[in-house]
């Protein structure tokens, strides 16, 4: 257990750089390098498996001490970050095998290792200081990833990074301010100057933080660069980003929450609501709209990665909603929702990025029939929008349930009800994925698609037993969340290795009780449906469409505006497009610059330099005049 | 000794003048240079020789010769 | 005095070559002589009669005869931008007389409208 | 015309203002009181006995910084202007060779100026000059090498790695100094030493140093490009 943070935290950048320099030698070189180091970072990480607490000083700046730690909550992220790193590191060895210049690929796997160690430190961090240090690098070598994947990429990531640099200066402002206060930027002491400065300013402090992470997190307001980004983001880029990246943003309300002010603060300092600190509230709200409108876009889009994109803001959603109430068991649910999260929609990325891989487009209308070309695929992604949907015995199921259930016990109705049409919404969406893909008709330039290599299928088989396993033992995970959640002062919650005993804050669950009972009214089903169906096989053939007779080049089954219908009884919401919004203000400022700054700016060189003189003139006259300029 | 910052100043001010009034774009921007080197020895005389040193050699030579590169590519002349 | 008269002509000079030149040489050199100008005049706001160079060179110097040393050093740096700027709109200058093919001002003319 | 009077009296209304403006700080008289305390206390904080390095490179040394790589983007700019955006480039010029007497004369004088150069930025602490000077010094030695033998060129990449290790050791050194309980900016941590020593003054010289080699580093990439685009092109790009 005498494992240094510090190594841990340096192992995926000494990685990056040798990774780099490796490429430099031969390839496999390079690629051995990457995948070689993310697992040895996995092994460190692993090693602090039920460290309690351990705090290292690695320097010191402006004064105030550098702290890297690590808690039970932090081992449950860092978790995440190592783990999918290491699987994205794989996954890319065949994936990014077209990209025929080499330095980019170099550089493309030490990002990939520098996002991975920027995250570790984000989460090890133990001071404001060495948050936003890493916070940035993890900004700015995403960046750099997200524009690997081609030219619209550049656009998505110039989107990004701007989002992100606002957030990022407003975190700046909020550290500046507590630094003037305490000179001390170490999460304890940052905690004691806010229980004891006036409200006003520490609600600025949670405001100006809470821009920050929400911008990363992509909570509605703020989420305006995810779908740009997840989707034009090279396939393997997408896990790391959905998965992970928007995890810190989560990580950093949870930090803000309840590391730096403590909930009686927030109770002490604003009124409450449904016994809620009104701040908190207002992010609930958020929380909740982000679940419900972008489940809705995810609804309506027609390219897979998008769809995805749009389905992670609402699953993050979920995140925040659960970690924003407060409640121990809303947080645990949160906490588990984000680690769930990770998992099952990196699989999907993964699972998306392998058909893409191998029929090159992404536009679900181009797709169909894949079933049997690529069946590993298919099970993958089956899998993986099961518990996205939140069905038992995945993963999906039990955190969604916890957050519901804190909901209700703090009879919040209107979220619970937004909570459960996200939800449900969840399954329109995920149906839409594996049926335009894998289910309907063969196109024809598709016939000779294989499945994907081995080393892509491995992440993929990873993940689906990951899903499995945390779905049907949630104790597993829940052993991590309530220890640490002990540290941060909440009340333990009653678990065990299958779910919830009888008697705990919640009522009882065991996951497996209730997947065998769905399993056998499945079957049930499915027996009735045999035996009473009165539906008749035809050959695909044997048919014909507006009078003329299907032919094998005719693509039958379209599935283009799959919820056309859906789609015009929701579009009153989407009259107000936060995106519009923001275009709004672009044109505006278009139109001011065409009509008004054309006069001043005439394109002369000898207009510009008389502007000079006369405006030297006028001080000069007002120096004359007044004697003084100001 | 003070007659010596006359002369000078009024020397710079006279090669400033004939810079920028010459056609010669190559003899201006000797001139120019030799106005920069008249300046460099005030700063000589202002007690502050690490001025005059950055004068002389950026200001005069090298600013210089990035000129006359410049007039060399373009035209020697202004019409 | 003569070195703030100077200066004030100098910078006077450099403005008028600005404005009233149509050649971007012209220009440019204008531009160095206003910089080369208040460079001159920065450095002469910091002299004190019978000064001395701020620089120890033996012990027992008396700081309080010595010249000031921050215009000096604003200066030092302004000259070397002053001549990194200057090269830049030389090249710029170059370029705008590959496409035009002339250097009057007059006559290049596409940003107009 | 008329522009030319309107103009006239306005740059008469400046030089005015100027005049009036000015007659409150006499010429000659102590006006000083940032720069009293850094004569005062200079050699004793910095341990430099040229006060104007000590505010250059210590005091100021943030400002350093930003006007270097004001510098670096000009280079860069002037580097991206001609062999990035021109488009049409024209035939090699016939360069006339320069006389023999040239040629050897600046075959034996350029190893002095690279050793005057250096001398500058080395004793910068010490006597007038500093990597300003120096720098430019030795790169108006790489301009008389160009103009003895036109066509020879200096290799970017040697430049660009000069420039750029120079660039850093300035940044670290000053980062380094953050580091410290002290805490900031190019703090001078290594020992003063004795004054008008080679080996005083801490980190100034070894900044001065680094200064000296980018500025000559860039000026050369400077010159150098500008001399290629009268010598070179169209020959070997």
């Amino acid at each position: 257990m005498n494992m240094s943070l510090e190594l841990l935290l340096a192992t995926p950048f000494i990685g990056g750089l040798l990774t780099y320099i490796g490429g430099k030698v031969h390839r496999w070189v390079r690629n051995i390098f990457a995948v070689l180091f993310s697992l040895l970072t996995l092994g460190e990480m692993s090693l602090f498996y039920n460290t309690t607490f351990k705090g290292d000083v690695w320097g010191s700046l402006f004064g105030s001490k550098l702290i890297l730690q690590t808690n039970p909550i932090t081992w449950l992220f860092l978790l995440i970050v190592t783990s999918i790193s290491l699987l994205v590191i794989v996954f890319s060895v065949d994936d990014m095998k077209h990209e025929e210049d080499h330095i980019v690929l170099d550089s493309y796997y030490m990002q990939l290792l520098f996002v991975e160690g920027a995250m570790i430190g984000i989460v090890l961090a133990g001071d404001l200081i060495t948050f936003f240090m890493f916070w940035e690098i993890m900004s700015w070598t995403s960046y750099f990833l997200i524009v690997h994947g081609g030219k619209k990429s550049m656009d998505a990531g110039y989107k990004y990074i701007i989002m992100s640099i606002i957030g990022a200066y407003a975190m700046f402002v909020a550290i500046a301010m507590i630094y003037s206060k305490a000179h001390s930027l170490v999460y304890p002491d940052v905690a004691l100057v806010l229980s004891q400065s006036s409200p006003t300013f520490t609600i600025w402090i949670i405001i100006l933080l809470g821009v920050g992470f929400f911008v990363k997190a992509a909570v509605m307001p703020l989420h305006t660069w995810l779908p740009d980004a997840h989707s034009e983001a090279p396939s393997p880029v997408s896990p790391l980003l959905s998965g992970v990246l928007i995890k810190m943003g989560a990580y950093g309300l949870f930090i803000i929450f309840y590391g730096l002010m403590s909930a009686n603060l927030a109770k002490n300092i604003m009124p409450s609501i449904f016994s809620t600190p009104v701040l908190l509230y207002i992010v609930q709200w958020l929380a909740a709209l982000s679940i419900v409108l972008a489940t809705f876009l995810a609804i309506m889009q027609e390219d897979a990665k998008r769809l995805l994109a749009y389905s992670s803001i609402s699953q993050i959603g979920y995140v925040v909603l659960g970690l924003a109430t407060g409640t121990s068991l809303g947080v645990a649910g949160g906490l588990f929702h984000a680690l769930n999260h990770a998992i099952f929609k990196s699989l999907l990325f993964l699972a998306v990025g392998a058909v893409i891989y191998r029929t090159g487009t992404r536009n679900l209308s181009d797709l169909g029939g894949l079933v049997k070309k690529m069946p590993f695929t298919f099970v993958a992604l089956v899998v993986g929008i099961i518990a996205l949907a939140g069905v038992p015995p995945l993963n999906g199921f039990v955190s969604k349930w916890m957050i519901y259930e804190a909901l209700l016990q703090k009879k919040e109705v209107f979220l619970l009800i937004m909570a459960f049409v996200g939800s449900t919404g969840a399954f329109l969406y995920v149906y839409r994925l594996v049926h335009s893909i894998f289910l309907g008709q063969l196109s024809q330039k598709h016939e000779n698609v294989k499945d994907v290599p081995i080393l892509m299928q491995i992440p993929m088989w990873v993940l689906v037993i990951a899903t499995v396993i945390y779905g049907i033992f949630p104790g597993l995970a829940m052993d991590v969340i309530v220890k640490g959640m002990k540290m941060f002062g909440f009340a333990p919650i009653a678990y065990n290795l299958y779910g919830f005993p009888q008697g705990s804050t919640m009522g009882a669950l065991k996951v497996i009780n209730i997947a065998s009972v769905l399993m056998i009214s499945f079957v049930v089903a499915w027996i009735f449906f045999l035996l009473f169906s009165k539906s008749r096989k035809v050959s695909q053939y044997d048919n014909y469409a507006a009078g003329q007779v299907v032919t094998p080049e005719l693509k039958y089954n379209y599935s283009f505006g799959f919820y056309m219908s859906f789609g015009r009884v929701i579009k009153p919401i989407f009259k107000i497009s936060i995106e519009r919004i923001y275009n709004y203000w672009v044109d505006a400022a278009k139109i001011f610059g065409d009509y008004y700054m054309r006069r001043v700016y005439t394109g002369n060189l000898e207009t510009y330099n008389s502007y000079i003189v006369i405006v030297v003139t006028i001080a000069a006259a007002a120096v004359l005049l007044g004697g003084k300029i100001w | 000794m003070i007659y010596i910052s006359w002369i000078l100043i009024i020397l710079m001010l006279i090669l400033a003048v004939v810079s920028i009034q010459l056609k010669n774009l190559i003899a201006a921007v000797v001139a120019m240079g030799a106005t920069s080197l008249i300046i460099s020895l005030l700063f000589l005389l202002l007690q502050a020789p690490d001025v005059a040193m950055a004068e002389a050699s950026i200001g005069a030579a090298l600013t210089m010769i990035i000129y006359i590169i410049g007039v060399r590519e373009t035209e020697r002349s202004e019409k | 005095m003569i070195y703030y008269l100077g200066s004030f002509l100098l910078i006077a000079i450099g403005l008028y070559a600005i404005i009233i030149k149509k050649n971007l040489i012209k220009i440019l050199i204008g531009l160095n002589l206003a910089a080369s100008g208040v460079n001159l005049l920065i450095v002469s706001i910091g002299y004190i009669k019978n000064g001395t160079a701020p620089i120890f060179s033996k012990i027992g110097i008396n700081p309080s005869a010595m010249v000031d040393p921050i215009p000096q050093a604003l200066t030092l740096t302004a000259i070397v931008i002053d001549a990194s700027e200057l090269a830049l709109a030389v090249a710029f200058v170059v370029l705008l007389y590959r496409h035009y093919g002339t250097l009057d001002i007059k006559k290049i003319r596409s940003l107009k409208w | 015309m008329i522009r030319k009077i309107v103009y006239s009296i306005f740059l008469a209304t400046i030089v005015l203002a100027l005049v009036m403006f000015f007659a409150a700080y006499p010429f000659g008289k102590n006006k000083m009181t940032v720069g009293e305390y850094y004569l005062n206390n200079g050699v004793a904080q910095t341990g430099a006995s040229n006060i104007v390095t000590s505010v250059v490179v210590d005091y100021r040394g943030f400002d350093t910084l930003g006007e270097v790589s004001v510098l670096f983007g000009a280079a860069a700019g002037v580097a991206i202007l001609f062999f990035v955006l021109a488009e049409n480039r024209r035939e090699r010029k016939n360069i006339t060779s320069p006389n023999f007497v040239v040629k050897v004369g600046s075959r034996i004088i350029f190893p002095f100026i690279l050793l005057f150069g250096t001398y500058i930025f080395i004793h910068g602490h010490l006597t007038p000059g500093g990597g300003f000077q120096g720098g430019s010094i030795i790169a108006s030695g790489f301009l008389l090498l160009y103009l003895a033998y036109p066509g020879t060129r200096v290799s970017r990449k040697k430049l660009s790695a000069v420039e750029g290790l120079a660039g850093l050791t300035f940044v670290l050194l000053g980062l380094y100094g953050l580091m410290l309980p002290e805490s900031s900016f190019l703090f001078n941590f290594l020992p003063k030493g004795q004054l008008n020593a080679l080996l005083s003054a801490g980190i100034l010289p070894i900044i001065y140093i680094a200064i000296g080699f980018k500025v000559a580093a860039e000026f050369a990439g400077i010159v150098d490009d500008m001399m290629c685009e009268v010598i070179c092109r169209g020959g070997e790009k």
